[in-house]
């Protein structure tokens, strides 16, 4: 039995227990969202997860250190390349493993093209949420298929790249292929992205179920521990590209995309705006990427000192922190995955009441959920 | 009665029903091909020629399937539901005319005869969604119920000005009214009203919260399965068909096309235009809240709804001739 | 480190180490609850509370971010015998999730923790996996 | 599920109709839309504009009621399994399993776990295997193909294959969680875990020859 006693409320007949999922289609995975709703309003909600545990932060203790990374790829598996990216991150930190100048473009590279499908996928979610049938959703997989191509030809798997290696790249990106890439992004996909903001924000019945719905302040939004595009659409600057850079980020023009607005609509244009700059930004990487190595020499036998780091990441989703602890064995004594949909997500009971049960899922996508890295 | 007209009604009976058929089969199959081509694919392709085969190969299936009972569901509303939403939409199609003496039955009130079963369906959704003592049915339930009550008021006083400036509830005299100019071009407004509650009346996106499917998996019928669904969906896009018959007999002309000769072909034709006008809303709007519908009934048809008979009225007495 | 973060950790006699990638500072657990609400008074915003198992103690970690691009960690150490702190679910309000993953997968109860319960999890599960001594079982095939 | 299911020796009259009832069954395959881990997202796109599902009539319905075919595209974790079986039996005779992706097969990367089950097939009697992590979309296509083909050539007259229903069983140290106060099912039940020595997977070549020992 889960621990949700029920509110009530004052002067009102008995109110109502509402089980959104997990198998429910607009819960994006097998989140279980248990609602007290009196009429349709929300009186209290209580989101129960785990459903998707699969122990993946036990499962990389008995693996050795370069083996992790193909668990890190499961995490959140909409953002593949952010999760690798941040795991190796803190192991070369901790090891002191130095990454060729050509390797951490390509990985700025992919990471900001994942970024772009991952808010895809936000973007279909949310619109199949508010009820348009398929159509954005299936527009939105257009321009995802034209980028999972250029994953599949460079990394050899669609969903499951495991690309990333301790100390640099599995492979090198030709020349031809980033040109195509970058042909894609600066021709064909600003066209696209046009489309899909004219079928979301363009769109009046969106307007009125998104407009003034879920209004928080940043203040608020930082207290309940909420990172990424839901606060940057409440008017914050945090974004750790810019904060703290990694890659290549501080040799990038790019803006953190903000909002002050701070209600669903303002996290939806957000988002767009994210897609727009990454899409910009892969096209100054691709201009400005250099030559050389793309994977430093590193032992398949990895010993680093004894010690933990925990490293920052910006992942599409909001802050994602991977924290390793090494005890000088070539397996890690702890790997963590600070997810930031985990704790944006513990911010949902104080996020949905008073909001009307179709205004759940407004909320809720403006979060993005993504399981996987919810329940590891 | 006599003998022939005996056959007559059997006759137009089996015709109906055939029609009801067909207009389901090809309706939800021109729906799946025609949603799949705005969405950039191709829509049923591989069973039968385009995918014609695909509809009746599901109601094999459905036909087929396991019927399921929950435990906790009423029994008896449960098997008898879907029949109140399957014979009030049928029975409301016998007063349909679709030329001057070409139907089962030339009502003297044949529009009160169709708006009075319409008004029976809320009662068949409630029984639906209560008796499968499942929560998503019966919020899907209540919706559809308020929904439906709260969209007939102004539907109704949308076609009352049609019947004030007809002078009849007869169909076949509101169509041949429209021999001259279509309503449409008269009222204006009254299309608007009728044309919005309409779609609200048949579930029909923007307005599908009864069956909102993100939020309700699958609304009132979430619990139904096999045939049981399938009258569901029966009642549906009978219900689609008739509503679609109303706009274009009431604003559109019916049978009657500006310069050629009136024929059923240009009702039928109008028919599926404004059926394809409901798809392609479905491809295209997302879903409304529930509260900005009733308000947009409540706050914004309703008044506009009187007003537009107050003024057709006026007009009506003014120039008699035009109007 | 901000100033003011120093202050407050030398006020609970916190042992800062800076010699590692993030500076760390120790306190004792009686000082846990009082020292993260000190912290966040100077307006040190949470990034994530876990914990690693050290064999003979369980290390708690909670990492806070002071200025936009530093961050810290505070740890405190529960010995197996007593796997017990007070909980921050009161100063951070998104600790609370993650004080009950601690509990999930290593054991450790923070007291006045409102909801206290398994969260990863079946609440039928007995084991707490994260731990050294839970070991996954060999592979049959 | 079989229409006459002591027919001795079918007459013209009911093979006819079974030949249009497997015609039906294989044409109209209705998967339930359960997405469970990452393999959801290769299930999505198979639905979407390059590869459409919809081609073979094949559409997902939300509600567990009106579906045919359960496609479990993830790691089944203890959690998750009694929800996984619950749909399953919420779901209306004729139905089947399509066990998409190696974690739904096996447990895949995460079968040394402590919370995943060693595959779909320890809780549901699965039909179509679909290897991959995740499988293409193509792969997901092939495999409902050959169910289509399983469908088209199992008889319903007579046929081996019964009404099933899984009953909500875990393993005795884990007791089935209760979903909520309003949940109906029964607790108690003892978990029978498949005996097994090697991993199950069953390549898609097999489900091509499987049926026709039932004709």
């Amino acid at each position: 039995m889960v621990n949700f006693p029920r509110k009530g409320v004052e002067g009102s007949t008995e109110t109502m227990l509402l089980n959104v999922g997990p198998q429910h289609p607009s819960t994006h995975g097998v989140l279980h969202m248990m609602c007290e709703i009196s009429g349709e309003t929300i009186v209290s909600a209580k989101p129960v997860i785990g459903y998707l545990h699969r122990g993946i932060e036990k499962l990389a203790e008995s693996r050795t250190w370069q083996q992790d990374i193909v668990l890190t790829d499961r995490l959140d598996y909409v953002a593949q390349f952010s999760n690798e990216w941040a795991y190796c991150r803190a192991v070369e930190r901790l090891a002191g493993i130095e990454v060729p100048e050509r390797a951490e473009w390509l990985r700025t590279l992919l990471v900001e093209m994942n970024r772009i499908t991952s808010h895809l996928i936000w973007y279909a979610g949310v619109t199949m949420d508010i009820g348009a049938l398929g159509t954005p959703f299936i527009y939105a997989w257009v321009a995802r298929e034209r980028i999972f191509d250029f994953y599949e030809a460079v990394t050899g798997a669609r969903v499951m790249p495991n690309w990333m290696r301790l100390g640099g790249v599995h492979t090198d990106i030709d020349s031809a292929m980033l040109k195509e890439m970058r042909d894609f992004l600066e021709r064909d996909f600003p066209v696209e992205v046009d489309e899909y903001e004219a079928l979301l924000v363009g769109n009046e019945i969106v307007q009125s179920r998104m407009k003034g719905i879920g209004v928080f302040s940043a203040e608020q939004l930082v207290e309940w521990g909420v990172t990424g595009p839901a606060l940057r659409a409440s008017g914050s600057e945090r974004d750790l590209r810019k904060d703290v850079p990694y890659g290549v980020y501080d040799r990038l023009d790019f803006r953190v995309c903000t909002d002050d607005v701070g209600d669903s609509l303002a996290r939806c244009r957000v988002r767009l705006a994210e897609i727009r700059e990454s899409a910009r930004m892969c096209v100054q990487i691709i201009d400005g990427m250099p030559g050389g190595d793309v994977r430093a020499k590193v032992s398949r036998a990895l010993k680093p000192p004894v010690g933990d780091v925990c490293v920052r990441t910006e992942s599409p989703r909001g802050e994602l922190g991977v924290l390793v602890a090494s005890d000088g064995t070539t397996k890690p004594l702890r790997f963590r995955v600070r997810s930031p949909i985990f704790y944006n997500l513990s911010a949902m009971p104080h996020m949905l009441p008073n909001h009307l049960l179709a205004d759940m899922l407004v909320i809720f996508g403006g979060i993005d959920t993504s399981m996987g890295e919810i329940d590891r | 009665m006599s003998a022939a007209m005996w056959i007559h009604a059997l006759l137009w009976l089996v015709g109906l029903l055939l029609l009801i058929a067909v207009v389901t089969v090809m309706g939800v199959w021109w729906e799946r091909k025609f949603i799949g081509h705005l969405q950039r694919r191709r829509g049923p392709l591989h069973h039968g020629f385009h995918g014609l085969l695909q509809l009746p190969a599901d109601m094999v299936k459905m036909i087929s399937k396991e019927d399921i009972v929950p435990d906790s569901a009423d029994p008896w509303l449960f098997q008898i539901g879907p029949l109140m939403v399957v014979v009030p939409a049928i029975a409301a199609m016998a007063a349909l005319m679709f030329a001057p003496g070409f139907g089962l039955l030339d009502m003297n009130h044949g529009l009160f005869y169709i708006f009075a079963f319409q008004t029976l369906l809320p009662l068949g959704f409630a029984v639906i969604g209560w008796s499968c003592a499942s929560k998503f049915t019966l919020i899907g339930a209540l919706r559809a119920a308020a929904q439906l009550i709260s969209y007939e008021i102004p539907m109704l006083l949308a076609a009352l000005g049609v019947v004030v400036a007809a002078g009849s509830m007869r169909l076949t005299d509101i169509i041949n009214a429209q021999a001259g100019v279509w309503y449409i071009f008269k009222e204006p407004l009254g299309f608007a009203i009728f044309g919005i509650a309409v779609l609200a009346e048949m579930n029909r996106t923007p307005f599908d919260l009864p069956e909102a499917e993100s939020e309700l998996v699958a609304g009132y019928q979430t619990e139904y399965s096999g045939m049981k669904f399938g009258f569901v969906q029966l009642a549906e896009y009978s219900v689609l068909f008739t509503g679609s018959y109303l706009v274009s007999a009431l604003f559109l002309g019916g049978w009657n096309m500006p310069f050629l000769p009136a024929s059923p072909l240009w009702l039928l034709l109008k028919i599926v235009a404004c059926m394809t006008m409901t798809m392609w809303f479905r491809g295209t709007f997302p879903r409304l809240r529930v509260d900005s519908l009733m308000s947009l009934s409540w706050k914004w048809l309703l008044p506009i709804a009187l007003v537009n008979i107050m003024a057709v009225a006026a007009l009506a007495l003014a120039l008699p001739g035009i109007y | 480190m901000t100033p003011e973060v120093r202050a407050v950790l030398a006020r609970h006699g916190a042992v800062l180490d800076e010699s590692g990638f993030d500076p760390r500072a120790d306190v004792a657990r009686d000082a846990w609850r009082a020292c993260a609400a000190d912290l966040h008074a100077t307006g040190a915003r949470f990034f994530d509370i876990t914990a690693i198992d050290r064999g003979e103690a369980v290390e708690l970690v909670l990492v806070l971010v002071d200025t936009p691009s530093t961050q810290f960690t505070l740890r405190t150490s529960c010995p197996n015998e007593s796997l017990r702190a007070e909980s921050l679910a009161g100063v951070f309000p998104p600790a609370e999730w993650g004080e009950r993953e601690v509990f999930d997968l290593f054991g450790v109860v923070f007291e006045g923790n409102p909801d206290m319960t398994r969260i990863l999890q079946p609440d039928s599960s007995t084991i707490h996996p994260l731990r050294r001594s839970f070991e996954l079982e060999e592979r049959t095939w | 599920m079989g229409v006459v299911d002591d027919a001795e020796q079918p007459g013209f009259i009911t093979t006819t109709l079974d030949k249009l009832l497997r015609w039906g069954r294989s044409r109209s395959m209705w998967p339930v839309n359960a997405g469970i881990a990452c393999c959801s997202l290769e299930m999505m796109t198979t639905g979407a504009a390059r590869y459409d599902f919809d081609r073979f009539g094949i559409m997902f319905r939300s509600s567990p009621r009106q579906a045919d075919v359960m496609i479990v595209p993830g790691p089944i974790t203890k959690k998750m399994a009694p929800i996984v079986q619950r749909v399953y039996n919420q779901m209306a005779e004729p139905r089947w399993v399509i066990a998409m992706g190696s974690c739904a097969i096996s447990g895949g990367t995460f079968v040394d776990s402590y919370n995943v089950l060693p595959g779909a097939e320890t809780i549901l009697p699965v039909d179509i295997y679909i290897p991959g992590c995740p499988p293409r979309p193509e792969a997901l296509l092939y495999g409902c193909l050959q169910l289509k083909k399983l469908i088209s050539e199992t008889s319903t007259i007579g046929s081996s294959r019964k009404p099933m229903y899984v009953p909500p069983v875990l393993p005795e140290e884990w007791p089935l969680e209760l979903l909520g106060e309003y949940d109906a099912l029964e607790a108690g039940a003892v978990w029978v875990q498949p005996e097994r020595d090697s991993p199950p997977v069953t390549p898609l070549g097999d489900a091509e020859s499987a049926p026709e020992d039932e004709l």
